[in-house]
C-alpha cells in the first residue's frame, strides 16, 4: 500500500519537477532568443506569468465537446511520455512505469497528442486551425521516419525494447550510446527539429500563414493547459534523448545540464533560420535524417 | 524634345480629328483633349503604336459649374520619356464610358474607384460593385456637391479639439501632484 | 477528382497581411485556385479633404497616405506645385530633399527587410533591420522634429537648413549602416532556406510586367531597367552617380536581390549629396499661405519611391484650395489586379511573402 | 472558503499582478499608427521586457490597440474581434484621432470619438506617439490593472445596449453575432 502512495506521489513530484523545469526553458529560450536579436528580452520566469494569466482568464467560447478535449488529449500525452520516461536512476521520488517493449508503446503515445489535437480544432470549424493540423500531421509523418529507424537501430543493436535496458547497456559499457551509435544520434537529433518545432520547422503554427494554426481558437485555460502540457512534453523528451543517449542521469543537475545542451540546439539553430513549406519540410526529414537512421540500422546489423 | 512632341501631335492629329492639343508645357509634357469615343482608340493607339505602354494615373475632376466629369489619362513612353494628357468630358448626370481594362489591366481598379466614388459608369466593367466603400448611402462622394463635414457633423459624435493657447503642463502637473516652480508659473498661460 | 476548396481569410486581423486590408483565397489542398483581394479598411478621402484645406495645409495630409515612406508624396506633390506655379527652387533644397528621399528610401527598405523576413518566419531579420531604422529616423526627428511624419520638404524648397553638424552624423550612420547591412546579408541572403523559400516563387514575366503596369523594384526585379530617378530625373538625380540594378528572374528573390543592391546605392547617394551640397538658400519663400493662389491649369508629378512610381496630380481652379488632387500610389497597381492574377497557382504559406516582396501598402490603395 | 471576502481580494491582487506582466497585444494594424509598433516591439525600445508581446487571434489577446483612426468600415470589424476576445481585455486608443478625430474631423468615413462605441482604458495622445509615449501608456494600462481600475470590458457588458446602439447607427447593414459573454 505504501509503495502504491509513494509512486503517486513521485508521480507528481515528476509532474511539478516537469513543469517548473519545461516553463523555465521556455522562458530562457526567449530570454536567449532576444539575445541574439540585440534586445533585453523578459525575465526567464516570464512564461510563468504568462500561463497563470491565462488561467485566470475567463473562457466563454465554446465549440462542443472535442473542443473541450483537444487540449486535454494533449496533456494526457505529455504526461503519459512523461511517466514511461525515466527521469532519475534510482530515484524513490522519480519512479516510473517502465515495462518490456516501453519504447515501442513511447511512439504510439508521443503521437497521441498530436492527434487528439487535431479532433479539437478540427471541431472549431476554423479553417486555419484545419490546416494547421494537417501541417501538423504531415510534419509528423517527416520525423517520425528518422526517429523510428534511429530506434529501431538501437533495439536491433542492444537486443532491448525498454528504456531502462537501453540505458543499463550505457552503464554497463561506459560509453554513452551517442558514440558508440553516433548514427542513430544524429538522426534523432534531426527529428528532434520537428519536434520542437522550432523554426525551420515552426510550420504547423506559423503566425504570418495561418494566424496561430491549431490553437487559433484556444485562448484563456485552453492555452494554459496547452502551454503546461507542451512544457511537460519538453522535459520528458528531452529526459528522453538523455536518457537513450547521453546515460541518463544520477541527480538533478546533472539531468539538466544535459538537457540544457540539447535543448540548446534547436533554439539556437532556430533564431536564425526562416521556415520551410510543408512538402519542403517532409522532404527534408525524409532525406539526410532518414539517411543517417539507415546507416544507423545498417550498422545495428552488421557491426 | 521639340521635334518629338511635334511629330507626335502631328500623328496624333492625323489619326484623330477631334484631338485637340496643348503645347505650352515647358516638360516633357503634351495633352489632347478628345470625345469621349475616341478615348478607346486613341489610348490603344497610343500604347500599340506608339510606344506609351505605361499607364501612370487615371483619375476625374468634378467641374460641377459646368456639369461635367472630367475624366484624364496620363501615360508614359518609356522610350521617347514624354508623359501625355489625354482628356474627355462626361455630362455630369450621364456620365457613362467604355470599359478599358482590356488595354491595361489594372485600369481595372481605377474604373472601380471611379464608378464609386464618382459615380462613373464603364459599360461593360466584370467587377463587384462595392470597391472602397461597404454600405455607403450617400451620393458618390468624390463629387463636389457631397459635403464631407456636413455629413460628418451628421453622422459622428464629436468632441472639441484642445484650443491652441492652452498650456497642458499644469494640468500634467497637477495630475501627477508635482510642484510647479514659481519662475515657470510666469511663462505659463 | 476535385478536391473540395476551403475559404481562408488573410486578413483584416492577421499577423501576415502587410496592413488593413483582406485577401480572401480559396484552397484546395495547399494551392490557391482563386484570390480576391478586398480594401476601403484605410479610406479616410484624402482628396476630398483637401478640397477644404488650402494648399500648404494639405501637408499635414499628404505623409499620412503611405506612412513607411511619406517623403516621395510629399516630394510629389511640391513638385506639382511648383511646376504649376512655375516656382523656382534652391540649389540647396534640391540637394536637402534628394538627401530626405534617400533617407526615407533607406528606412523603407530596412522595414521591408523585416517585413519580408517576418512573412518567411525569421524574426531576427525584423529585430535587427527595424532596431537599426531607428538611426535613421534620429536623423529625421533632428533634421524635421518627426520620426515618422516630416512635412519637410515644401514648395519653394524645403522648411529648415541642415542643422551644424548634421552631415557628419549623417555620415556616421551611414558607415555604421553599411557594416550591419554585412550581418544581413550573412543572415539572410546567404541562408538556403530563405533561398529555397524564395526562389521560383511568385514569378512575374517579362511580358506580364509591362501589361500588367508593373513598376519601381517589382519590375526591376523582372530585369527591365526603369526607375523614374533616371528617366524622368528631378531634383538633382542627373547630377549625381548611381546604377539602377536589374536581377532577371522576376521572383521573390530576384525582387530582394534589388532592393538589396538599392539600399547600398542610397548610400552612395547619400554620400555624394553630402559631398557636393552646394551653400546658399534653402527656402523660396510662399506668400501667406492662407492668400496663396495657384494659376489655373493642372499638373502631374512623380517620384520613384520603393514601391515604386508614386505621382501626385493637382488641378487649380485659381483659388487657395486645390480643385482636386489625385494621388497615385504603387501599390494601387500591385496589390489589387496584380496579387490577385500572381497568387494563383501559388502555396498557401506563400501569400504573405508575396505581399511583402510586392511592396503592398493598403493606405496609398484607397487613402 | 474560495468564496471568503478575503481570500477573493487576495487572489485578485495575485491575479491582477499577473495580468499586468503578461499583456498580450493583438496584432491588428487599424490605421497608421501601425508603422510604430514594430519599434515599440524590436531591439531598441524592446516592450516584451516589460511582458508585452504579440498575439495572433483575438481568443488569445488581452489588449486591443486601436492603432489610428477607425473608418466605418474597419469599426465593424474592430466590434467583432473585440467581441471575440476573452475577459479580462482592454483597449487602449492609440494617437489622436481615436480621441476626438484630429486632423480627420470632416472626414465622411472615420469615427471621431472611440470611446462612445468601445470601452477605451487609456488613451495615448500625438500623431504619431513615439515609441516612448506607447511605452508609457502600457504602462499606464498596468498600473491600472493592478489597481483593479481596467474595468471597459465590465462597462461594455453593462452598457451594451447604449454601445450598440451607438455602433448600429453608423453601421447600416449590421449582421453579427449576439454578444453573450
Amino acid at each position: 500500500m505504501e509503495v502504491v502512495l509513494m509512486d503517486i506521489l513521485g508521480a507528481v513530484v515528476t509532474f511539478l519537477v516537469a513543469f517548473v523545469v519545461g516553463m523555465t526553458y521556455g522562458g530562457l529560450s526567449r530570454k536567449i532568443t532576444a539575445r541574439v536579436q540585440n534586445r533585453k528580452g523578459p525575465p526567464f520566469y516570464q512564461n510563468f506569468i504568462d500561463a497563470f494569466k491565462l488561467g485566470s482568464k475567463k473562457s466563454a467560447i465554446h465549440h462542443g465537446v472535442m473542443h473541450h478535449f483537444g487540449p486535454a488529449f494533449l496533456m494526457v500525452s505529455s504526461v503519459m511520455t512523461l511517466m514511461i520516461v525515466p527521469v532519475l536512476t534510482h530515484n524513490q521520488w522519480f519512479p516510473n512505469l517502465n515495462f518490456q517493449g516501453d519504447l515501442i508503446f513511447l511512439l504510439y503515445v508521443m503521437t497521441f497528442g498530436p492527434l487528439g489535437m487535431a479532433l479539437g480544432a478540427g471541431q472549431t470549424g476554423n479553417p486555419n486551425s484545419a490546416i494547421g493540423v494537417t501541417r501538423g500531421l504531415s510534419q509528423m509523418v517527416g520525423f517520425e521516419i528518422p526517429w523510428v529507424l534511429a530506434l529501431v537501430a538501437l533495439m536491433i543493436q542492444y537486443h532491448t525494447t525498454s528504456i531502462t535496458g537501453l540505458m543499463a547497456a550505457q552503464a554497463h559499457s561506459g560509453t554513452w550510446l551517442m558514440f558508440s551509435s553516433p548514427f542513430a544520434f544524429v538522426a534523432a537529433v534531426m527529428a528532434m527539429f520537428g519536434m520542437f518545432r522550432y523554426s525551420p520547422f515552426d510550420i504547423v503554427g506559423a503566425p504570418t500563414e495561418l494566424a496561430s494554426g491549431p490553437i487559433s481558437e484556444n485562448g484563456g485555460k485552453y492555452l494554459f493547459v496547452m502551454m503546461s502540457s507542451g512544457s511537460v512534453f519538453t522535459f520528458a523528451k528531452l529526459t528522453l534523448y538523455v536518457d537513450l543517449f547521453m546515460g541518463g542521469a544520477d541527480n538533478l543537475l546533472i539531468l539538466l545540464i544535459k538537457t540544457f545542451a540539447l535543448y540548446l540546439i534547436p533554439v539556437l539553430y532556430g533564431v536564425t533560420t526562416p521556415r520551410y513549406r510543408t512538402e519542403q519540410a517532409v522532404r527534408w526529414f525524409w532525406g539526410w535524417p532518414s539517411f543517417f537512421g539507415l546507416l544507423a540500422i545498417l550498422q545495428a546489423v552488421f557491426f | 524634345m521639340k521635334e518629338l512632341k511635334e511629330s507626335i501631335i502631328k500623328r496624333i492629329k492625323a489619326n484623330f480629328a477631334d484631338a485637340v492639343e496643348r503645347n505650352d508645357f515647358k516638360d516633357n509634357r503634351l495633352d489632347f483633349s478628345v470625345k469621349k469615343e475616341t478615348i478607346p482608340a486613341i489610348l490603344f493607339y497610343l500604347k500599340d503604336e506608339m510606344g506609351f505602354v505605361h499607364l501612370s494615373d487615371v483619375n476625374c475632376v468634378d467641374w460641377l459649374e459646368d456639369g461635367e466629369l472630367e475624366v484624364v489619362f496620363i501615360v508614359w513612353s518609356p522610350a521617347d520619356k514624354i508623359k501625355v494628357f489625354v482628356r474627355t468630358r462626361l455630362d455630369r448626370d450621364n456620365a457613362v464610358m467604355d470599359n478599358l481594362d482590356m488595354i491595361w489591366r489594372q485600369m481595372n481598379t481605377y474604373e472601380r474607384e471611379l464608378r464609386e466614388m464618382f459615380g462613373v459608369q464603364f459599360t461593360g466593367l466584370e467587377a463587384p460593385e462595392e470597391f472602397i466603400l461597404e454600405d455607403w448611402q450617400g451620393p458618390p462622394p468624390f463629387r463636389r456637391d457631397f459635403d464631407s463635414a456636413a455629413y460628418a457633423e451628421k453622422t459622428f459624435w464629436h468632441r472639441p479639439g484642445r484650443e491652441d493657447a492652452q498650456d497642458v503642463r499644469e494640468s500634467i502637473a497637477d495630475r501627477d501632484g508635482e510642484e510647479i516652480p514659481d519662475f515657470a508659473k510666469k511663462y505659463s498661460r | 477528382m476535385r478536391e473540395k476548396a476551403t475559404t481562408l481569410y488573410i486578413g483584416p486581423q492577421h499577423p501576415g497581411i502587410t496592413g488593413n486590408m483582406m485577401v480572401k483565397v480559396q484552397v484546395e489542398g495547399d494551392t490557391i485556385v482563386k484570390a480576391r483581394t478586398e480594401v476601403g479598411y484605410l479610406h479616410r478621402a484624402f482628396e476630398k479633404l483637401q478640397e477644404s484645406r488650402n494648399w500648404l495645409q494639405s501637408f499635414t495630409l499628404l505623409c499620412r497616405f503611405c506612412v513607411p515612406e511619406p517623403d516621395p508624396v510629399e516630394e510629389s506633390y511640391a513638385r506639382a506645385v511648383e511646376l504649376l506655379e512655375g516656382r523656382e527652387v534652391p540649389e540647396r533644397a534640391k540637394y536637402i530633399r534628394v538627401l530626405m528621399l534617400e533617407l526615407a528610401r533607406m528606412a523603407s527598405y530596412m522595414l521591408w527587410y523585416g517585413g519580408q523576413n517576418g512573412s518567411l518566419g525569421l524574426y531576427t531579420m525584423g529585430q535587427w533591420s527595424v532596431g537599426d531604422r531607428n538611426y535613421i529616423l534620429d536623423l529625421f526627428e533632428e533634421l524635421t522634429g518627426g520620426r515618422v511624419y516630416h512635412m519637410y520638404i515644401w514648395p519653394g524648397g524645403v522648411r529648415r537648413d541642415l542643422p551644424d553638424g548634421f552631415a557628419d552624423k549623417v555620415l556616421r550612420t551611414m558607415d555604421y549602416l553599411e557594416k550591419r547591412l554585412k550581418d544581413y546579408d550573412d543572415l539572410m541572403f546567404e541562408n538556403t532556406i530563405f533561398q529555397k523559400r524564395t526562389q521560383g516563387v511568385g514569378i512575374i514575366s517579362k511580358e506580364k510586367a509591362v501589361e500588367w503596369g508593373v513598376v519601381g523594384p517589382v519590375l526591376r526585379g523582372c530585369g527591365i531597367k526603369s526607375d523614374i530617378r533616371i528617366d524622368d530625373p528631378y531634383e538633382v538625380y542627373d547630377k549625381l552617380d548611381f546604377i539602377v540594378p536589374t536581377q532577371e528572374g522576376g521572383d521573390i528573390w530576384a525582387r530582394a536581390l534589388v532592393r538589396r543592391q538599392e539600399i547600398r546605392q542610397s548610400i552612395r547617394i547619400i554620400r555624394q549629396v553630402i559631398e557636393k551640397m552646394p551653400s546658399g538658400e534653402f527656402y523660396n519663400r510662399i506668400p501667406n499661405p492662407h492668400k496663396w493662389t495657384l494659376p489655373k491649369g493642372d499638373a502631374y508629378a512623380r517620384t520613384e519611391a520603393t514601391r515604386g512610381e508614386v505621382g501626385m496630380y493637382i488641378v487649380s481652379d485659381g483659388s487657395t484650395h486645390p480643385r482636386r488632387t489625385h494621388f497615385r500610389g504603387a501599390a494601387y497597381v500591385h496589390g489589387i489586379t496584380l496579387l490577385e492574377d500572381l497568387l494563383i497557382g501559388e502555396n498557401v504559406a506563400d501569400i504573405s511573402a508575396i505581399m511583402n516582396s510586392l511592396g503592398t501598402c493598403p493606405p496609398e490603395i484607397e487613402r | 472558503m474560495m468564496n471568503d471576502k478575503n481570500s477573493q481580494k487576495i487572489v485578485d491582487i495575485i491575479q491582477n499582478w499577473a495580468r499586468k506582466h503578461s499583456i498580450w497585444v493583438l496584432a491588428y494594424g487599424t490605421g497608421c499608427g501601425a508603422i510604430e509598433i514594430p519599434p515599440t516591439m524590436t531591439s531598441r525600445y524592446d516592450a516584451e521586457r516589460l511582458g508585452v508581446r504579440g498575439a495572433a487571434t483575438p481568443r488569445q489577446a488581452d489588449v486591443l490597440l486601436i492603432t489610428g483612426y477607425l473608418t466605418v468600415k474597419t469599426m465593424k470589424r474592430v466590434i467583432r474581434v473585440y467581441e471575440q476576445m476573452q475577459d479580462p481585455k482592454y483597449v487602449i486608443g492609440f494617437g489622436s484621432c481615436t480621441i476626438n478625430g484630429g486632423m480627420y474631423y470632416d472626414s465622411y468615413n472615420t469615427i471621431k470619438v472611440l470611446d462612445k462605441y468601445l470601452p477605451v482604458d487609456v488613451y495615448i495622445n500625438g500623431c504619431m506617439p513615439r515609441p516612448e509615449a506607447v511605452l508609457s501608456g502600457f504602462a499606464q494600462l498596468q498600473k491600472r490593472i493592478a489597481e483593479g481600475r481596467a474595468n471597459g470590458a465590465q462597462q461594455y457588458k453593462d452598457n451594451l445596449e447604449w454601445y450598440r446602439a451607438n455602433q448600429k447607427k453608423i453601421i447600416p447593414n449590421w449582421i453579427m453575432p449576439d454578444y453573450n459573454w
